[in-house]
Protein backbone atom coordinates (compact mmCIF):
# COMPACT_ATOMS: atom_id res chain seq x y z
CA UNK A 1 0.00 0.00 0.00
CA UNK A 2 1.07 3.66 -1.18
CA UNK A 3 0.79 6.21 1.21
CA UNK A 4 1.27 9.75 0.28
CA UNK A 5 1.35 12.89 2.27
CA UNK A 6 0.77 16.73 1.46
CA UNK A 7 1.74 20.08 2.27
CA UNK A 8 2.21 20.09 6.23
CA UNK A 9 1.05 16.93 6.91
CA UNK A 10 4.07 16.30 4.33
CA UNK A 11 6.25 17.62 7.12
CA UNK A 12 4.95 16.12 9.80
CA UNK A 13 5.51 13.19 7.96
CA UNK A 14 8.76 13.76 6.44
CA UNK A 15 8.19 12.39 3.59
CA UNK A 16 5.41 12.42 0.84
CA UNK A 17 5.40 8.94 0.20
CA UNK A 18 5.83 5.56 1.44
CA UNK A 19 5.11 1.73 1.01
CA UNK A 20 3.49 -0.46 3.43
CA UNK A 21 3.44 -3.87 4.35
CA UNK A 22 -0.48 -3.90 5.30
CA UNK A 23 -1.79 -5.78 8.37
CA UNK A 24 -4.57 -8.35 8.59
CA UNK A 25 -6.54 -6.68 11.14
CA UNK A 26 -6.53 -3.41 8.83
CA UNK A 27 -9.45 -3.12 7.10
CA UNK A 28 -10.80 0.70 6.57
CA UNK A 29 -9.26 3.74 7.09
CA UNK A 30 -9.71 3.85 10.82
CA UNK A 31 -7.84 0.84 11.59
CA UNK A 32 -5.13 2.39 9.10
CA UNK A 33 -4.24 5.32 11.75
CA UNK A 34 -4.63 3.03 14.76
CA UNK A 35 -1.95 1.31 13.01
CA UNK A 36 0.14 4.18 11.71
CA UNK A 37 -0.13 5.92 15.54
CA UNK A 38 1.21 2.98 17.10
CA UNK A 39 4.04 2.68 14.65
CA UNK A 40 5.25 6.05 15.20
CA UNK A 41 5.11 9.49 17.15
CA UNK A 42 5.07 11.55 14.39
CA UNK A 43 1.56 9.91 13.40
CA UNK A 44 0.34 10.38 16.26
CA UNK A 45 0.78 14.28 15.86
CA UNK A 46 -0.56 14.62 12.61
CA UNK A 47 -3.84 12.87 13.36
CA UNK A 48 -4.26 14.63 16.66
CA UNK A 49 -5.59 17.27 14.23
CA UNK A 50 -7.52 14.21 12.56
CA UNK A 51 -10.72 17.25 12.44
CA UNK A 52 -8.33 18.97 9.93
CA UNK A 53 -7.24 15.87 8.04
CA UNK A 54 -8.55 15.05 4.80
CA UNK A 55 -8.03 11.48 3.60
CA UNK A 56 -8.25 9.83 -0.61
CA UNK A 57 -7.90 6.75 -1.33
CA UNK A 58 -7.76 5.99 -4.96
CA UNK A 59 -7.70 9.36 -5.88
CA UNK A 60 -11.22 9.96 -4.38
CA UNK A 61 -11.80 11.89 -1.19
CA UNK A 62 -13.46 9.05 1.49
CA UNK A 63 -14.40 9.30 4.90
CA UNK A 64 -12.67 7.05 7.98
CA UNK A 65 -14.94 4.20 7.84
CA UNK A 66 -14.14 3.50 4.29
CA UNK A 67 -12.59 0.24 3.68
CA UNK A 68 -9.07 -0.62 2.46
CA UNK A 69 -6.86 -3.09 0.29
CA UNK A 70 -3.59 -3.45 -0.13
CA UNK A 71 -2.91 -2.15 -3.62
CA UNK A 72 -4.94 0.93 -2.55
CA UNK A 73 -3.63 4.32 -3.18
CA UNK A 74 -4.20 6.16 0.85
CA UNK A 75 -3.39 9.98 0.70
CA UNK A 76 -3.80 12.42 4.03
CA UNK A 77 -3.34 16.26 3.46
CA UNK A 78 -4.73 19.56 5.08
CA UNK A 79 -7.96 21.21 4.08
CA UNK A 80 -6.79 22.77 0.22
CA UNK A 81 -6.30 26.19 -0.16
CA UNK A 82 -5.56 26.50 -4.24
CA UNK A 83 -7.32 28.81 -6.68
CA UNK B 1 -27.96 20.30 -22.51
CA UNK B 2 -24.99 20.83 -24.80
CA UNK B 3 -22.30 18.24 -25.43
CA UNK B 4 -18.83 19.68 -23.62
CA UNK B 5 -15.56 18.78 -23.93
CA UNK B 6 -14.12 20.85 -21.06
CA UNK B 7 -10.60 21.92 -20.85
CA UNK B 8 -8.94 21.31 -17.95
CA UNK B 9 -5.19 22.04 -17.73
CA UNK B 10 -2.33 21.82 -14.16
CA UNK B 11 0.27 23.77 -15.54
CA UNK B 12 3.37 25.52 -14.47
CA UNK B 13 3.66 28.19 -17.65
CA UNK B 14 1.46 30.98 -17.58
CA UNK B 15 -2.03 30.75 -19.29
CA UNK B 16 -3.24 33.37 -22.06
CA UNK B 17 -6.71 34.94 -21.08
CA UNK B 18 -7.37 36.15 -24.88
CA UNK B 19 -6.63 32.79 -25.96
CA UNK B 20 -8.33 30.64 -23.99
CA UNK B 21 -11.57 33.17 -23.91
CA UNK B 22 -11.44 32.90 -28.14
CA UNK B 23 -11.68 28.99 -27.66
CA UNK B 24 -14.85 29.39 -25.89
CA UNK B 25 -16.32 31.19 -27.72
CA UNK B 26 -18.87 29.12 -30.30
CA UNK B 27 -21.23 30.39 -33.02
CA UNK B 28 -24.08 30.91 -30.24
CA UNK B 29 -22.39 32.21 -27.18
CA UNK B 30 -22.91 35.33 -26.55
CA UNK B 31 -21.89 35.54 -22.68
CA UNK B 32 -18.72 34.86 -21.83
CA UNK B 33 -17.60 34.78 -17.81
CA UNK B 34 -14.18 34.46 -16.34
CA UNK B 35 -12.69 34.43 -12.86
CA UNK B 36 -8.94 35.13 -12.38
CA UNK B 37 -7.29 34.65 -9.41
CA UNK B 38 -3.61 36.15 -9.00
CA UNK B 39 -1.19 36.81 -6.44
CA UNK B 40 -1.52 38.87 -3.67
CA UNK B 41 1.38 42.08 -3.32
CA UNK B 42 1.13 41.62 0.96
CA UNK B 43 -1.04 39.42 4.03
CA UNK B 44 -3.78 41.07 5.35
CA UNK B 45 -1.27 42.00 8.14
CA UNK B 46 0.47 44.01 5.27
CA UNK B 47 3.66 41.91 5.61
CA UNK B 48 4.93 41.72 1.77
CA UNK B 49 5.00 38.55 0.07
CA UNK B 50 8.17 37.56 -2.12
CA UNK B 51 6.70 34.45 -3.32
CA UNK B 52 4.24 31.11 -3.52
CA UNK B 53 4.40 27.87 -4.31
CA UNK B 54 1.66 25.67 -5.02
CA UNK B 55 1.46 22.22 -4.77
CA UNK B 56 -1.30 19.49 -5.77
CA UNK B 57 -2.12 15.66 -6.02
CA UNK B 58 -1.50 14.75 -9.64
CA UNK B 59 -4.39 12.71 -10.93
CA UNK B 60 -6.62 13.66 -8.25
CA UNK B 61 -6.71 17.51 -8.99
CA UNK B 62 -7.53 16.66 -12.26
CA UNK B 63 -10.18 14.36 -11.39
CA UNK B 64 -11.75 16.59 -9.00
CA UNK B 65 -11.87 19.49 -11.24
CA UNK B 66 -13.10 17.70 -13.84
CA UNK B 67 -16.21 16.18 -10.95
CA UNK B 68 -16.59 20.42 -10.34
CA UNK B 69 -17.09 21.00 -14.02
CA UNK B 70 -19.53 18.24 -14.74
CA UNK B 71 -21.82 19.29 -11.80
CA UNK B 72 -21.96 22.66 -13.46
CA UNK B 73 -22.67 21.68 -16.43
CA UNK B 74 -25.50 19.99 -14.99
CA UNK B 75 -27.09 22.54 -13.51
CA UNK B 76 -26.67 25.26 -16.16
CA UNK B 77 -27.08 25.51 -19.79
CA UNK B 78 -23.53 26.26 -20.88
CA UNK B 79 -21.54 26.04 -24.28
CA UNK B 80 -18.53 25.58 -22.80
CA UNK B 81 -15.98 25.58 -19.77
CA UNK B 82 -12.11 25.83 -19.59
CA UNK B 83 -10.41 25.56 -16.02
CA UNK B 84 -6.29 25.94 -15.96
CA UNK B 85 -4.47 26.26 -12.64
CA UNK B 86 -0.98 26.69 -12.05
CA UNK B 87 1.28 25.04 -10.21
CA UNK B 88 5.00 25.79 -8.85
CA UNK B 89 6.70 29.20 -8.15
CA UNK B 90 4.43 32.29 -8.53
CA UNK B 91 5.06 35.77 -7.78
CA UNK B 92 2.86 38.53 -6.95
CA UNK B 93 0.60 39.68 -9.53
CA UNK B 94 1.13 36.06 -11.09
CA UNK B 95 -1.71 34.13 -12.43
CA UNK B 96 -2.91 31.32 -10.51
CA UNK B 97 -6.35 30.22 -11.98
CA UNK B 98 -8.45 30.37 -15.05
CA UNK B 99 -11.98 30.04 -15.11
CA UNK B 100 -13.43 30.33 -18.24
CA UNK B 101 -17.20 29.74 -19.01
CA UNK B 102 -19.36 30.38 -22.11
CA UNK B 103 -23.16 30.55 -22.77
CA UNK B 104 -25.94 31.85 -24.90
CA UNK B 105 -27.74 33.38 -21.74
CA UNK B 106 -25.23 35.51 -19.22
CA UNK B 107 -26.59 34.32 -15.78
CA UNK B 108 -25.80 31.10 -16.70
CA UNK B 109 -22.29 31.94 -17.32
CA UNK B 110 -21.94 33.97 -14.09
CA UNK B 111 -23.49 31.20 -12.08
CA UNK B 112 -21.07 28.19 -13.46
CA UNK B 113 -18.00 30.15 -13.72
CA UNK B 114 -19.07 31.29 -9.41
CA UNK B 115 -19.84 27.82 -8.36
CA UNK B 116 -17.07 26.36 -10.34
CA UNK B 117 -13.95 28.52 -8.15
CA UNK B 118 -16.22 28.21 -5.15
CA UNK B 119 -16.05 24.53 -5.42
CA UNK B 120 -12.00 24.28 -6.55
CA UNK B 121 -10.94 26.56 -3.74
CA UNK B 122 -12.59 23.59 -0.95
CA UNK B 123 -12.17 20.91 -3.01
CA UNK B 124 -9.56 21.09 -5.66
CA UNK B 125 -5.97 18.98 -3.67
CA UNK B 126 -3.92 22.23 -3.75
CA UNK B 127 -1.78 23.87 -1.13
CA UNK B 128 -0.22 27.21 -1.07
CA UNK B 129 2.86 28.19 0.82
CA UNK B 130 4.05 31.64 1.28
CA UNK B 131 7.27 33.21 1.24
CA UNK B 132 8.12 35.83 3.49
CA UNK B 133 10.98 37.47 4.76
CA UNK B 134 12.73 34.92 6.21
CA UNK B 135 10.04 32.21 6.12
CA UNK B 136 8.08 29.78 4.57
CA UNK B 137 4.28 28.84 5.65
CA UNK B 138 1.72 27.10 4.34
CA UNK B 139 -1.21 28.81 3.91
CA UNK B 140 -4.71 28.53 6.21
CA UNK B 141 -7.68 27.31 4.25
CA UNK B 142 -10.05 29.96 4.92
CA UNK B 143 -13.50 29.65 6.47
CA UNK B 144 -15.07 32.05 3.99
CA UNK B 145 -14.43 29.57 1.71
CA UNK B 146 -16.55 26.65 2.75
CA UNK B 147 -19.42 29.31 3.87
CA UNK B 148 -19.08 30.16 0.32
CA UNK B 149 -21.20 26.90 -1.19
CA UNK B 150 -23.64 27.36 1.00
CA UNK B 151 -24.94 29.42 -1.63
CA UNK B 152 -25.35 26.60 -4.20
CA UNK B 153 -27.35 24.28 -1.55
CA UNK B 154 -30.74 24.29 -3.19
CA UNK C 1 -14.04 51.60 0.26
CA UNK C 2 -10.84 52.63 -2.02
CA UNK C 3 -10.76 55.49 -4.21
CA UNK C 4 -11.16 53.90 -7.45
CA UNK C 5 -10.97 55.83 -10.73
CA UNK C 6 -13.32 53.47 -12.90
CA UNK C 7 -11.91 53.31 -16.95
CA UNK C 8 -15.14 53.89 -18.60
CA UNK C 9 -14.93 53.74 -22.81
CA UNK C 10 -16.87 53.34 -25.88
CA UNK C 11 -15.16 52.81 -28.91
CA UNK C 12 -15.09 51.35 -32.52
CA UNK C 13 -11.80 49.61 -32.23
CA UNK C 14 -11.79 45.82 -30.24
CA UNK C 15 -10.18 45.69 -27.05
CA UNK C 16 -7.81 43.48 -25.71
CA UNK C 17 -8.73 41.56 -22.54
CA UNK C 18 -5.29 40.58 -21.65
CA UNK C 19 -4.53 44.31 -21.66
CA UNK C 20 -7.49 45.45 -19.59
CA UNK C 21 -6.95 42.70 -16.99
CA UNK C 22 -3.20 43.48 -16.33
CA UNK C 23 -4.25 47.19 -15.79
CA UNK C 24 -7.15 45.67 -13.30
CA UNK C 25 -4.50 43.74 -11.53
CA UNK C 26 -3.61 46.15 -8.31
CA UNK C 27 -1.07 44.76 -5.58
CA UNK C 28 -3.86 43.68 -3.17
CA UNK C 29 -6.44 42.29 -5.59
CA UNK C 30 -6.66 38.60 -5.57
CA UNK C 31 -9.38 38.15 -7.66
CA UNK C 32 -10.64 39.26 -11.17
CA UNK C 33 -13.57 38.64 -12.60
CA UNK C 34 -14.88 39.88 -16.60
CA UNK C 35 -17.55 39.69 -18.77
CA UNK C 36 -17.21 39.95 -22.23
CA UNK C 37 -20.49 39.87 -24.51
CA UNK C 38 -19.89 38.79 -28.08
CA UNK C 39 -21.97 38.67 -31.41
CA UNK C 40 -24.32 35.77 -31.67
CA UNK C 41 -23.56 33.69 -35.31
CA UNK C 42 -27.43 33.04 -35.19
CA UNK C 43 -31.05 34.07 -33.99
CA UNK C 44 -32.90 32.17 -31.97
CA UNK C 45 -34.73 31.34 -35.22
CA UNK C 46 -31.43 29.67 -36.66
CA UNK C 47 -31.28 32.03 -39.06
CA UNK C 48 -28.19 33.61 -39.64
CA UNK C 49 -26.48 36.86 -38.60
CA UNK C 50 -24.80 38.61 -40.97
CA UNK C 51 -23.40 41.34 -39.31
CA UNK C 52 -24.43 43.90 -36.38
CA UNK C 53 -24.45 47.61 -35.89
CA UNK C 54 -24.60 49.36 -32.28
CA UNK C 55 -25.55 52.85 -32.15
CA UNK C 56 -25.62 54.53 -29.10
CA UNK C 57 -26.19 58.16 -27.86
CA UNK C 58 -23.09 60.05 -27.08
CA UNK C 59 -22.13 61.69 -24.05
CA UNK C 60 -25.60 60.03 -21.93
CA UNK C 61 -24.14 56.49 -22.77
CA UNK C 62 -20.60 57.69 -20.34
CA UNK C 63 -22.84 58.99 -17.78
CA UNK C 64 -25.25 56.18 -17.21
CA UNK C 65 -22.19 53.69 -17.07
CA UNK C 66 -20.73 55.72 -15.17
CA UNK C 67 -23.60 56.16 -12.48
CA UNK C 68 -24.08 51.96 -12.82
CA UNK C 69 -20.18 51.83 -11.75
CA UNK C 70 -20.44 54.06 -9.11
CA UNK C 71 -23.51 52.41 -7.65
CA UNK C 72 -21.79 49.09 -7.57
CA UNK C 73 -18.45 51.10 -5.83
CA UNK C 74 -20.79 51.80 -3.31
CA UNK C 75 -22.21 48.50 -3.14
CA UNK C 76 -19.72 45.94 -2.93
CA UNK C 77 -15.67 46.80 -1.66
CA UNK C 78 -13.93 46.21 -4.95
CA UNK C 79 -10.64 47.59 -6.12
CA UNK C 80 -10.90 48.71 -9.75
CA UNK C 81 -13.66 48.72 -12.87
CA UNK C 82 -13.45 48.77 -16.63
CA UNK C 83 -16.32 48.93 -18.44
CA UNK C 84 -15.69 48.80 -22.66
CA UNK C 85 -18.43 48.79 -25.40
CA UNK C 86 -17.89 48.97 -29.22
CA UNK C 87 -20.24 50.65 -31.39
CA UNK C 88 -20.27 50.30 -35.44
CA UNK C 89 -20.68 47.65 -37.52
CA UNK C 90 -19.90 44.20 -35.68
CA UNK C 91 -19.93 40.40 -37.13
CA UNK C 92 -20.53 37.05 -35.47
CA UNK C 93 -17.63 36.15 -32.78
CA UNK C 94 -16.76 39.27 -32.67
CA UNK C 95 -16.76 41.04 -28.78
CA UNK C 96 -18.91 43.71 -28.20
CA UNK C 97 -18.69 44.55 -24.25
CA UNK C 98 -16.01 43.59 -21.64
CA UNK C 99 -16.81 44.31 -18.10
CA UNK C 100 -13.60 43.68 -15.64
CA UNK C 101 -13.83 43.76 -11.89
CA UNK C 102 -10.88 43.33 -9.20
CA UNK C 103 -11.52 42.57 -5.65
CA UNK C 104 -9.27 41.31 -2.70
CA UNK C 105 -11.82 38.61 -2.32
CA UNK C 106 -13.88 37.25 -5.44
CA UNK C 107 -17.32 36.96 -4.40
CA UNK C 108 -17.45 41.18 -4.83
CA UNK C 109 -15.93 40.95 -8.03
CA UNK C 110 -18.46 38.50 -9.30
CA UNK C 111 -21.33 40.28 -7.89
CA UNK C 112 -20.25 43.63 -9.04
CA UNK C 113 -19.48 42.76 -12.38
CA UNK C 114 -22.64 40.60 -12.98
CA UNK C 115 -24.92 43.95 -11.67
CA UNK C 116 -22.73 46.27 -13.84
CA UNK C 117 -23.71 44.06 -16.76
CA UNK C 118 -27.36 43.96 -16.11
CA UNK C 119 -27.76 47.42 -15.19
CA UNK C 120 -25.83 48.41 -18.54
CA UNK C 121 -28.14 46.25 -20.61
CA UNK C 122 -31.36 48.03 -19.39
CA UNK C 123 -29.83 51.67 -18.82
CA UNK C 124 -26.82 51.95 -21.02
CA UNK C 125 -28.43 54.21 -23.94
CA UNK C 126 -26.92 51.51 -26.83
CA UNK C 127 -29.44 50.57 -29.89
CA UNK C 128 -28.39 47.18 -31.90
CA UNK C 129 -29.69 45.90 -35.55
CA UNK C 130 -28.76 42.83 -36.74
CA UNK C 131 -28.29 42.68 -40.88
CA UNK C 132 -29.51 39.02 -41.60
CA UNK C 133 -30.08 38.04 -45.67
CA UNK C 134 -32.34 40.64 -46.96
CA UNK C 135 -33.20 42.66 -43.79
CA UNK C 136 -31.59 44.82 -41.27
CA UNK C 137 -33.94 45.22 -37.72
CA UNK C 138 -33.64 46.82 -34.57
CA UNK C 139 -33.38 44.25 -31.95
CA UNK C 140 -36.30 44.28 -29.42
CA UNK C 141 -35.33 44.27 -25.76
CA UNK C 142 -35.87 41.02 -23.78
CA UNK C 143 -37.82 41.20 -20.44
CA UNK C 144 -35.39 38.81 -19.05
CA UNK C 145 -33.23 41.58 -19.08
CA UNK C 146 -35.29 43.62 -16.93
CA UNK C 147 -36.25 40.61 -14.82
CA UNK C 148 -32.90 40.11 -14.32
CA UNK C 149 -32.33 43.39 -12.13
CA UNK C 150 -34.75 41.71 -9.90
CA UNK C 151 -31.85 39.98 -7.50
CA UNK C 152 -30.15 43.65 -7.12
CA UNK C 153 -33.33 44.46 -5.40
CA UNK C 154 -32.55 44.59 -1.18
CA UNK D 1 -34.30 72.77 -28.17
CA UNK D 2 -32.83 70.32 -29.92
CA UNK D 3 -34.60 67.06 -30.46
CA UNK D 4 -32.48 64.05 -30.65
CA UNK D 5 -33.80 60.34 -31.80
CA UNK D 6 -32.35 57.28 -31.66
CA UNK D 7 -33.24 53.26 -33.12
CA UNK D 8 -36.40 52.64 -34.68
CA UNK D 9 -37.93 55.84 -33.22
CA UNK D 10 -35.33 58.06 -35.22
CA UNK D 11 -36.63 56.08 -38.55
CA UNK D 12 -39.92 57.12 -37.51
CA UNK D 13 -39.29 60.58 -37.14
CA UNK D 14 -37.34 60.40 -40.46
CA UNK D 15 -34.67 62.28 -38.88
CA UNK D 16 -31.83 61.80 -36.00
CA UNK D 17 -32.18 65.36 -34.41
CA UNK D 18 -34.28 68.10 -35.08
CA UNK D 19 -34.35 71.71 -33.68
CA UNK D 20 -37.66 73.31 -32.20
CA UNK D 21 -38.87 76.59 -31.06
CA UNK D 22 -40.89 76.01 -27.61
CA UNK D 23 -44.22 77.15 -27.55
CA UNK D 24 -44.82 79.17 -24.26
CA UNK D 25 -47.84 76.56 -22.87
CA UNK D 26 -44.96 73.45 -23.82
CA UNK D 27 -43.96 73.33 -19.38
CA UNK D 28 -43.32 69.83 -19.60
CA UNK D 29 -42.69 66.31 -21.33
CA UNK D 30 -46.43 65.46 -21.31
CA UNK D 31 -46.97 68.87 -23.00
CA UNK D 32 -44.45 68.33 -25.72
CA UNK D 33 -45.69 65.06 -27.02
CA UNK D 34 -49.02 66.28 -27.65
CA UNK D 35 -47.43 69.39 -29.31
CA UNK D 36 -45.57 67.00 -31.42
CA UNK D 37 -48.30 65.24 -32.02
CA UNK D 38 -50.48 67.71 -33.21
CA UNK D 39 -47.41 68.87 -35.41
CA UNK D 40 -47.23 66.15 -37.64
CA UNK D 41 -49.16 62.18 -37.62
CA UNK D 42 -45.66 60.51 -37.68
CA UNK D 43 -45.21 61.62 -34.27
CA UNK D 44 -48.63 59.97 -33.53
CA UNK D 45 -46.99 56.71 -34.80
CA UNK D 46 -43.86 57.13 -32.21
CA UNK D 47 -45.99 58.12 -29.25
CA UNK D 48 -48.73 55.65 -29.91
CA UNK D 49 -46.15 53.27 -29.11
CA UNK D 50 -45.74 55.88 -25.17
CA UNK D 51 -45.07 52.41 -22.99
CA UNK D 52 -42.02 51.48 -25.16
CA UNK D 53 -40.69 55.21 -25.65
CA UNK D 54 -37.31 56.44 -22.74
CA UNK D 55 -37.56 59.99 -22.35
CA UNK D 56 -33.82 61.89 -21.44
CA UNK D 57 -33.45 65.61 -20.36
CA UNK D 58 -29.89 66.71 -20.92
CA UNK D 59 -29.06 63.01 -21.43
CA UNK D 60 -30.66 61.91 -18.06
CA UNK D 61 -33.80 59.73 -17.90
CA UNK D 62 -36.91 61.40 -17.12
CA UNK D 63 -40.24 60.70 -16.99
CA UNK D 64 -43.09 62.41 -18.94
CA UNK D 65 -44.03 64.99 -15.90
CA UNK D 66 -40.89 66.23 -15.97
CA UNK D 67 -40.17 70.15 -17.19
CA UNK D 68 -38.45 71.76 -19.76
CA UNK D 69 -36.65 74.92 -20.79
CA UNK D 70 -35.87 76.01 -24.09
CA UNK D 71 -32.50 75.58 -24.55
CA UNK D 72 -32.72 71.83 -22.83
CA UNK D 73 -31.60 68.71 -25.12
CA UNK D 74 -34.67 65.99 -25.49
CA UNK D 75 -34.09 62.67 -26.62
CA UNK D 76 -37.15 59.77 -27.48
CA UNK D 77 -35.63 56.43 -27.66
CA UNK D 78 -36.60 52.35 -27.54
CA UNK D 79 -35.79 50.64 -24.72
CA UNK D 80 -31.86 49.87 -24.99
CA UNK D 81 -30.26 46.67 -26.55
CA UNK D 82 -26.34 46.91 -26.00
CA UNK D 83 -24.16 44.79 -23.95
Amino acid sequence: MIIKYFSWVKDLAETNEESIELPENVKDIKDLISFLEKKNKKYKEIFSKKHLIKIAVNKEYVNTSFKINKNDEIAFFPPVTGG
Amino acid sequence: MNVITPKIKIQNADFDTNYENNNLIVKNSGALVNFVGTVRGNLQSSEKILSMTLEHYPGMTENEILNIVNKAIKKWEIENVTVIHRVGKLFPRDNIVYVGVSSRHRQNAFDACNFIIDWLKTNAPFWKSEEIEGAKNWVKARDEDTLALKKWDN
